[in-house]
């Protein structure tokens, strides 16, 4: 079976920095993998390449044997790859329930100019997605009034939405509480299983690490060194000593 | 000024046994007026609104028109063409005014004299140049009382080609607007027709209200053309004079500026003598004929006391406006056996009606157009005037240079030949007679 | 809000009625009327770009292109038809909106209203120089056209025109309405808040933004047919930058979420620049601006918000009465 | 055209765009620290120029020594941002810092609008014009034609000293280097502690007064009419759009561009003259939309 996604040589710059020297990764249908790595080892730089945010100066990114290299996210976003980001991108002045019918039109591209959004017939659908990461009481609220980590959840909500066959997940539970976190990443595994989703999650809680992904792969200035099952990669001395810090 | 009018007002030829029903004498006469307050064309705007105020409590003190005073309700053209357009119509009906003088620029004009029609109301095309109305559409409620831009183009021309009959290349600097091309146009037509070997040089249209014109004299210097045309007003004219002044260029080409009249006092010794002036009409403040007229003279004075300068053609303009209201009104009034008229006896009373303001008299022609006389000159200094004054002046027929009823402007030009230069009726006058 | 809704399309129905009856009590009301409602039309235009965050300093250019291009026609055609003057100016408009629309979409904020501006200054300038096309600074006639065929004095031209605004008026304020409730008008008001999110949705914002300039510039154009036929006079000065910056300030001052807000804001603008200028003629300038000052400073949300806020107020007092 | 022309359609279009260079360039540093478009740079630029009319005329009128106009333009130029500079900025701009942009720039628009009829209720709408400057320099003569030594050789120095000036402030001294880092980064420099109040003031008073000294120059070869600013400001803000918000040398080199594209229009295509501005300024965005010099920021995500 071909990778789901391939990444080949995938090189960038910024200035004197190196944020992607060389990248090759395959990601397996139905895979979950873990990115992890040091603070500016080029993880997000990653996930903005594979995205289109960014173009490299070298290299290929290949979706379902497709180049999508240089394409600009809305085109990849339609092909079926999702993201969730580390800062919540999120339309502040809409409540959070029309954030995800605003998604919601997006997929389905319900763009007839003369029926009211609120009547778009994904609305239970989207209800359903909040109750899921447990942010359905929020629904009628605005989002500027909202905690971060309640926005963290409504952003993995917005890209759950699209129905992506590939999800990037840029630390989806950073600033939720940890009494919640273990709650929701379950919640959120068992409706990427549901629905059969790969996904991909840059994570700094090796403790969810070495739960949630089926693979680990470890950046360390702007490459990948190394790459294996959770048990294998978090055994490694080098990791341990450069990115768990031990 | 009292006098004249009066005069004129009994030459008014009328039936004093007119039978029509008599309109119950109103407590007052209102006219809107339509002038530029705002804007860089204030500059005529201003000085009329003053003249007219002056005037018109003239007549009130003497008793007003026919005993009925006059008041005057001022609008502002430089809040645009589309304020100008719903404030005639609110004056119109809401104040009931009773006659509209509207307006001093040409578009505002082609845009009220329609609707001054459908409406019903006399309207006194007081300061706007352009020809094209009466020669484009028939009007009944419509009259201009000055003239337009051919015959101010035409007389301008002559008294050119009569004062430097040789030269050969000719430039010119017009405002880029209607004005500008419109006039350079009929000046165009009228000397190919009647000096068709003069090569024209260059026509630079630099932009209205430009603040700057080095480029264009720079360009003039390097051309040297014999002639140079300007139609130009306001801070334009003063502004391209005063460049052109500083850097020689009126030393090597005679200048010819027909709407200079209205800057000459401000331009002060910066215009040297030897220049070609033009007044709109025989419009100056030394008017060869009235000067010393102490009703022409006091009025002179007056206005100068008020606003701190000699009054420009704008107030000739107003004056005759301002003289056809009354002198219509009295005309129709006799027609009326001495009753207030209804608003259609005024409007008859316009068909051919002679009127004097500042200036000689004015005559509406059959197709609504003031006949006025034009009156050219070429600057000179004085003593008495820390500015230039005219001298050489010639005063023309207006008969023999505006557009016949029924032509074209530039149909008409287009058919001269060159001896129409010497058919001409003129008066000639010079400054210190 | 959803609670004062039948309340607020009373209140609108009502103030529809009283503009409709208007002329027949005060006839010079219906021209004064008209402009307004015309200009109402241009700046709902504004409005729809302002739910993108996106302030146009170059708007008036579409309200003289309509106009402009109803009086070639009309002149093209003797007078022409109304409904195909108007057609032809909105369809102008459109065209026109869509080319520069391409360009100028993919620019935010001060770039975005900087290159309106620019483009609105190159056809005002294009308007006064090619003179003896359009006219010059003095502009074109415009031709009083017929209805269905049928000539038409001033006065019932002028009626047909008046009820003719008003009813698109209301029938482009409903739809406006609808336009921006929908998904695509919300997508707007999604590009002002996060744009990087949008895109992440798989939606150009671009395309949004396009679609919001051009029903802009139909909007803009639109008013501009209007307002060149009442006035029967087209001049650039209707595509002058400080043309557009009045429909933004009207915008502002009706309340700039708002559709209603447009149409009262123009109003509310044309009385007070009337009459400023009929009774202050010299300072009729500085009490605009005196009026927006305040406006900005104390009243953000404009009319709209003005009226919300004593709506609530009288809510809440009838309430805790009993 | 002759290399003879182009040497004087160049000597014209600089003299042009010195004038509008030093009005330009204050708007794009008010712009660069405060984030504000500020249409009312306009109506600094006509009250400067009437302030300096006056104050020529009453001092010629006064019969004083000729020389002393040039303090007076100065002087009416200093007045003029100081005064008027420091009063809109404390009594308006300062409650609109927190605003929305749409909103700050109608705060502008507004004063624009105010300040026209200021100027028509005290300056009347006749037109002002103080040549005195002018006439004091005289003429300078380039290939046989006359130039005004004011337009030739005053005008432009003035410009590079504004020039060389600013950058000189802005990167050897302290307020200017205060001006150059609330530019830059606004958060990290309050952050830091400088107190963008006091910057955005200073800022404020700099740019007004180079609005104003733009109109006190001009004012010797102008007429002074009704609506100078409106049109000035519209000049100012293609220049700033060319060069790039925020850029000082940048305004300079669109400054030159409008000019020498004006004056060249003039002598090979007079029709083009007045859209050349804007010409350039739709080119230059759509090509490069951060202008000429500016810099792109790009969003983190």
């Amino acid at each position: 079976m071909s990778p789901l996604l391939r990444v080949e040589d995938v090189h960038i710059r910024f200035g004197g920095v190196v944020a992607a020297d060389g990248v090759y990764l395959d990601l397996e249908p139905g895979e979950s993998l873990a990115i992890i790595g040091p603070n500016g080892a080029g993880k997000t730089t990653f996930l903005n390449i594979c995205t289109g945010y960014l173009k490299p100066t070298a290299g290929r990114v290949l979706f379902e044997g497709n180049d999508i290299t240089g394409q600009p996210p809305r085109a990849i976003v339609r092909l079926g790859i999702a993201r969730a980001f580390q800062i919540p991108q999120l339309f502040l002045e809409h409540s959070v329930l029309d954030n995800m019918l605003i998604a919601a039109a997006a997929r389905t591209r319900a763009w007839n100019p003369f029926r009211a959004m609120v009547a778009l017939p994904e609305r239970a659908e989207m209800i359903g997605l909040l109750r899921q990461l447990g942010v359905a009481d929020t629904a009628e609220q605005r989002v500027d009034g909202l905690p971060e980590g309640v926005r963290k959840l409504v952003d993995v909500a917005l890209a759950l939405a699209l129905k992506p066959r590939l999800l990037l997940l840029d630390e989806p539970t950073s600033g939720v509480s940890s009494s919640e976190k273990f709650q929701i990443m379950d919640a959120l595994v068992q409706a990427l299983k549901n629905q059969a989703v790969t996904s991909v999650f840059v994570e700094h809680d090796m403790e969810m690490v070495s739960r949630y992904a089926h693979r680990v792969a470890v950046w360390n200035g702007g490459r990948v060194q190394m790459v294996g099952t959770p048990a294998d990669v978090l055994a490694d001395a080098d990791v341990r000593r450069d990115v768990v810090g031990i | 000024m009292k006098t004249w009018r009066a005069a004129i007002a009994a030459l008014a030829t009328a039936s004093l046994f007119g039978t029509a029903a008599a309109a119950e004498k109103p407590s007052e006469l209102r006219v809107g007026v339509t002038t530029f307050l705002s804007g860089p064309a204030s500059v005529f705007g201003e000085p009329a609104r003053v003249g007219a105020e002056m005037m018109v409590r003239e007549i009130n003190e003497r008793g007003g028109i026919g005993g009925v005073p006059v008041r005057l309700i001022f609008v502002d053209e430089g809040a645009g063409g589309e304020h100008v357009v719903s404030e005639f119509r609110r004056l119109v009906e809401q104040e009931n005014v009773d006659v509209m003088f509207a307006s001093i620029s040409s578009g505002n004009c082609n845009a009220v004299a329609p609707l001054a029609e459908d409406l019903g109301v006399l309207n006194f095309m007081w300061d706007c140049g352009t020809q094209r109305i009466f020669e484009e559409d028939d009007y009944r409620y419509v009259f201009r009382t000055q003239a337009h831009a051919t015959p101010e183009m035409l007389a301008t021309l002559l008294y050119l080609l009569k004062a430097k009959p040789d030269f050969q290349t000719i430039a010119v600097v017009n405002q880029d607007y209607a004005w500008g091309r419109d006039s350079w146009d009929i000046f165009s037509t009228a000397l190919r027709a009647l000096k068709p070997d003069v090569r024209v040089v260059a026509e630079l249209f630099p932009r209205f209200g430009a603040p700057d014109y080095s480029t264009e004299v720079t360009r003039l210097a390097a051309l040297r053309p014999d002639v140079i045309l300007s139609t130009s007003w306001g801070g334009d004219l003063d502004t391209f004079i005063r460049q052109a002044a500083q850097r020689g260029l009126l030393q090597q080409s005679t200048f010819v500026l027909p709407l200079a009249e209205s800057s000459l006092e401000r331009l002060g010794r910066s215009l040297p003598p030897g220049h070609i002036i033009g007044a709109r009409g025989d419009h100056y403040f030394l008017h060869p004929e009235f000067r010393d007229d102490p009703d022409f003279q006091g009025f002179m004075e007056a206005f100068r006391a008020e606003t701190g300068a000699y009054p420009i053609y704008p107030v000739f303009h107003m004056s005759q406006a301002i003289a056809a209201l009354e002198a219509a009104y009295l005309r129709a009034i006799e027609a009326n056996g001495g009753a207030w008229p209804e608003r259609s006896q005024v409007v008859d009373a316009m068909a051919g009606l002679t009127f004097q303001g500042l200036g000689r008299p004015v005559t509406i022609r059959e197709d609504n157009q003031g006949l006025e006389a034009q009156l050219i000159g070429m600057t000179i200094h004085v003593d008495e005037f820390p500015f230039a004054v005219l001298d050489d002046m010639v005063i023309y027929d207006p008969r023999d240079i505006t557009t016949p009823v029924g032509m074209n402007s530039i149909e008409w030009l287009r058919s001269l030949t060159p001896d129409f230069v010497d058919s001409v009726r003129i008066d000639r006058f010079s400054h210190a007679q | 809000m959803t609670q004062l809704s039948w309340l607020h399309r009373t209140v609108i129905l009502a103030l529809a009625l009283g503009v409709a009856v208007m002329p027949t009590l005060y006839p010079w009301s219906q021209v004064l009327l008209t402009l307004a409602l015309a200009k109402g039309l241009a700046v709902l235009g504004v409005v729809v770009l302002l739910q993108a965050g996106q302030v146009s300093f170059g708007h008036a250019m579409f309200v003289a292109i309509g106009a402009y291009s109803a009086t070639f026609l009309g002149r093209a055609l003797g007078g022409g038809d109304l409904v195909v003057v108007l057609l032809g100016g909105v369809l102008t408009s459109v065209a026109f909106g869509l080319v520069i629309g391409v360009f100028v979409v993919r620019y935010r904020y001060i770039f975005f209203g900087m290159l309106n501006l620019a483009f609105s200054m190159v056809l005002f300038s294009l308007l006064e120089k090619f003179f003896h096309i359009t006219g010059g600074s003095d502009g074109l006639r415009v031709l009083r056209p017929t209805l269905f065929g049928q000539s038409l004095d001033r006065a019932t031209f002028e009626g047909i025109l008046f009820y003719l605004t008003l009813a698109l008026a209301l029938g482009l304020g409903w739809l406006v309405h609808r336009y921006l409730q929908s998904p695509l008008g919300q997508a707007l008001s999604a590009v002002k808040s996060n744009e990087t999110r949008l895109e992440y949705l798989g939606v150009s914002a671009r395309h949004v933004l396009l679609v919001g300039y051009v029903v802009s510039a139909a909007l803009c154009g639109l008013g501009g047919v209007i307002i060149g036929l009442v006035q029967g006079l087209v001049t650039p000065e209707l595509g002058y930058w400080v043309r557009s910056g009045e429909l933004v300030f009207i915008a502002i001052l009706g309340g700039a979420s708002n559709v209603t807000g447009a149409f009262a804001g123009a109003l509310v603008f044309e009385v007070v620049r009337t009459y400023a200028a009929a009774f202050a003629a010299n300072i009729w300038q500085m009490i605009l601006g005196g009026v927006l000052l305040l406006i900005v400073l104390f009243a953000p949300g404009g009319l709209i918000a003005l009226y919300g806020n004593s709506v609530k107020k009288l809510f809440a007092r009838t309430r805790t009465e009993p | 055209m002759t290399p003879q022309l182009a040497l004087l359609a160049t000597l014209d279009g600089i003299a042009y765009a010195a004038l509008v260079f030093m009005v330009a360039v204050g708007l794009t540093m008010i712009f660069g620290v405060m984030r504000i478009l500020n249409v009312a740079h306009g109506s600094f630029y006509a009250i400067g120029a009437y302030s300096a009319a006056s104050i020529v005329l009453g001092l010629t009128a006064a019969g004083m020594n000729p020389w002393l106009v040039f303090p007076g333009l100065l002087l009416a130029a200093v007045g003029v941002g100081a005064v008027l500079g420091t009063l809109i900025e404390r009594l308006l701009l300062t409650r609109i810092y927190t605003k929305e942009p749409v909103l700050q720039l109608l705060v502008t628009f507004a004063v624009f609008m105010i300040l026209e009829d200021v100027q028509r209720l005290v300056w009347g709408v006749r037109p002002y014009f103080a040549a005195e400057p002018v006439y004091l320099l005289g003429n300078v003569q380039v290939v046989g034609i006359f130039y005004t030594a004011y337009q030739l050789i005053l005008l432009p120095t003035v410009a590079l000293l504004v020039l060389v000036g600013l950058r000189l402030f802005l990167r050897r001294t302290l307020s200017g280097r205060l001006i150059v880092a609330v530019t830059e980064d606004r958060e990290m420099a309050t952050a830091l502690g400088i107190n963008a109040g006091r910057v955005f003031l200073l800022t404020f008073v700099l740019g007004s007064t180079l609005a104003a000294l733009g109109g006190a120059l001009a004012s010797p070869t102008t007429s002074l009419v009704p609506g100078i600013g409106a049109d000035m400001i519209v000049l100012s803000f293609a220049v700033v759009a060319i060069a790039g918000l925020g850029q000082v040398e940048g305004a300079a080199i669109a400054a030159l561009m409008i000019g020498l594209g004006r004056s060249f229009a003039v002598y090979v295509m007079p029709e083009l003259e007045v859209v050349v501005p804007y010409l350039v300024m739709v080119i230059v965005l759509l090509i490069r939309p951060e202008g000429l010099f500016g810099v792109v920021e790009r969003r983190r995500i």
